[in-house]
């Protein structure tokens, strides 16, 4: 029972990481993450899926949460307050255990008030012209669990998991 | 590493086609650099685009959302954007989101003369 | 004067890493360095040599950092104190800004009394038959600054820098 | 994605030697592995090792250190440790750091043949 309890606990692993919010930590960010999922034994598909889901999330917080601060690419030049960019950080932890990857996502920005919807369906996203929604779309269809919290000192929380199936995990 | 690149081939035979290639990723840092590079091409008067994606090796919902937007607005004025031998993993983001079916998507240069009607 | 003052913070990066004391996180960190220093425009010999040093630097910490508490993978299983693991972790800080990328590697391990001298050279690792100090020659030769610290609190700070220069510039 | 894998090919001709090759990387993570799988060809008899390194994506100093020991004792028994093809990436971390003069690094199975001597 020991012998397995220790492997279990050697095989886990919890890592943090603290940055700003320029899209160009996007690429940075998918390169730690796939690299956590491989290790952790996803397969080729799974991480792919894992890489995007926490792109569009990292993407979200970079475009949406400091938007109100004058803090987002998506701002013309003219209202883009780029000397505020160095108090706008996120923090993404990424912990596996029990055969589960955890990634949480958290920012100080404006919050959401609930779980955004997202689009319900490409047909539907490409009904409305494909305007929005589709990050969501992802996270939700990519991930296992995902689910959106405002927190009380203000900001969001996002908790997407990924559980290691035999059906996901790598063969090799 | 510069991650991402469009290149544009030089027109042909004057026709409103444009042959382009994407190199490295298209996610939102790089995707405002792309609609830049394809309004120009739209100014010129392009209506058919050949865009091959054997090099691009992430797409992300911004991307998706551009290659939509292109979509659109060629399909307004009766052309098309062909999307060339995208690889495993961007053809099974399109397939598993469910976009094999809004986008022309062409593994093999022979259908694209059907395509083009040659 | 402004906008060149904008776009140079534009392009800086800061990003801060946590992480256990785990040999299957070298992969990870490799991956995560590497992923920087090719969105920071290094070429790929330079990309190569800074994840090889990150890599020398954080096996360091993994193999000699907490060897003291029992926790090391050097140390034979009937040594090892597994349970003391989720007490040892470190920080790794990635920053760049005016083309210099600086790499911080911070334990809270047995420190080091100064900078370990490494190997001087192959010919002189070779005649010892090849045991140690390879790391620290291999830190001192692929990056253009490197200093080893105890820190106060105790533990170890190492800081390496490498420059970004037309000759290890991506060209592309 | 498993990142380490030594695949030693059955024998040939009854010979003390061995055709081996990594897939992966040999960093302080895996080397512990690596060196497992070596002690038993040690202890199979084997004293001529060709190691092709076409699929090692990576090294460290743990890993040039485990190749440096292997080479150590098989040249006690006259024999060598031959690796194979190293990649552009492995070989200019050899070169860099000088270890092209220390291992007996084969770009060409040709050049092989003539270092058995057949
Ligand atoms: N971290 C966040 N902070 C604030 N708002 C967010 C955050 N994440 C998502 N949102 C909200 O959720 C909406 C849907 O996001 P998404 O599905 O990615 O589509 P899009 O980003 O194209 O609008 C966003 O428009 C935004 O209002
Ligand atoms: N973070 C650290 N904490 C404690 N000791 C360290 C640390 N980093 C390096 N050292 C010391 O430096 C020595 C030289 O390291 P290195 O050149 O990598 O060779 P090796 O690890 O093979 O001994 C180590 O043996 C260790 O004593």
């Amino acid at each position: 029972m020991s012998a397995e309890k220790q492997d279990s606990r050697l095989d886990t692993l919890d890592i943090e990481i603290q940055c700003p919010v320029k899209t160009r930590v996007l690429g940075v960010m998918r390169a730690f993450v796939s690299s956590v999922a491989g290790q952790m034994g996803f397969d080729d598909e799974a991480c792919d899926q894992i890489e995007m889901a926490v792109d569009e999330a990292c993407a979200n917080v970079v475009r949406h949460a400091y938007k109100h601060l004058g803090v987002s690419p998506d701002l013309p030049d003219c209202d883009r307050k780029d000397e505020l960019l160095a108090d706008c950080d996120f923090r993404m932890r990424v912990a596996f255990s029990e055969e589960v990857l955890e990634i949480t996502i958290t920012d100080h920005g404006i919050g959401v008030d609930k779980t955004p919807p997202g689009a319900s369906s490409v047909a539907e996203y490409e009904s409305r012209g494909g305007h929005g929604g589709l990050g969501v779309f992802i996270i939700r269809n990519f991930m296992d669990e995902a689910s959106f919290e405002s927190q009380p000192e203000g900001g969001t929380k996002l908790v997407m998991r990924k559980f290691l199936r035999p059906e996901n995990a790598s063969t090799e | 590493m510069k991650n991402y690149e469009l290149i544009v081939h030089p027109v042909e035979n004057g026709t409103h086609l444009r042959r382009s290639e994407i190199v490295g990723c298209l996610d939102s840092h790089t995707v405002i650099e792309f609609e830049k590079g394809f309004e120009q091409l739209l100014a010129d008067g392009v209506t058919t685009v050949f865009l091959n994606l054997e090099k691009l090796s992430y797409i992300s919902s911004a991307g998706i959302s551009a290659l939509m937007g292109l979509t659109h607005r060629l399909r307004q004025n009766e052309g098309e954007l062909y999307l060339l031998k995208p690889t495993e993993k961007v053809q099974r983001v399109f397939r598993t989101l469910g976009f094999t079916n809004i986008f022309r998507i062409v593994q093999d240069e022979s259908q694209l003369k059907v395509a083009q009607g040659d």
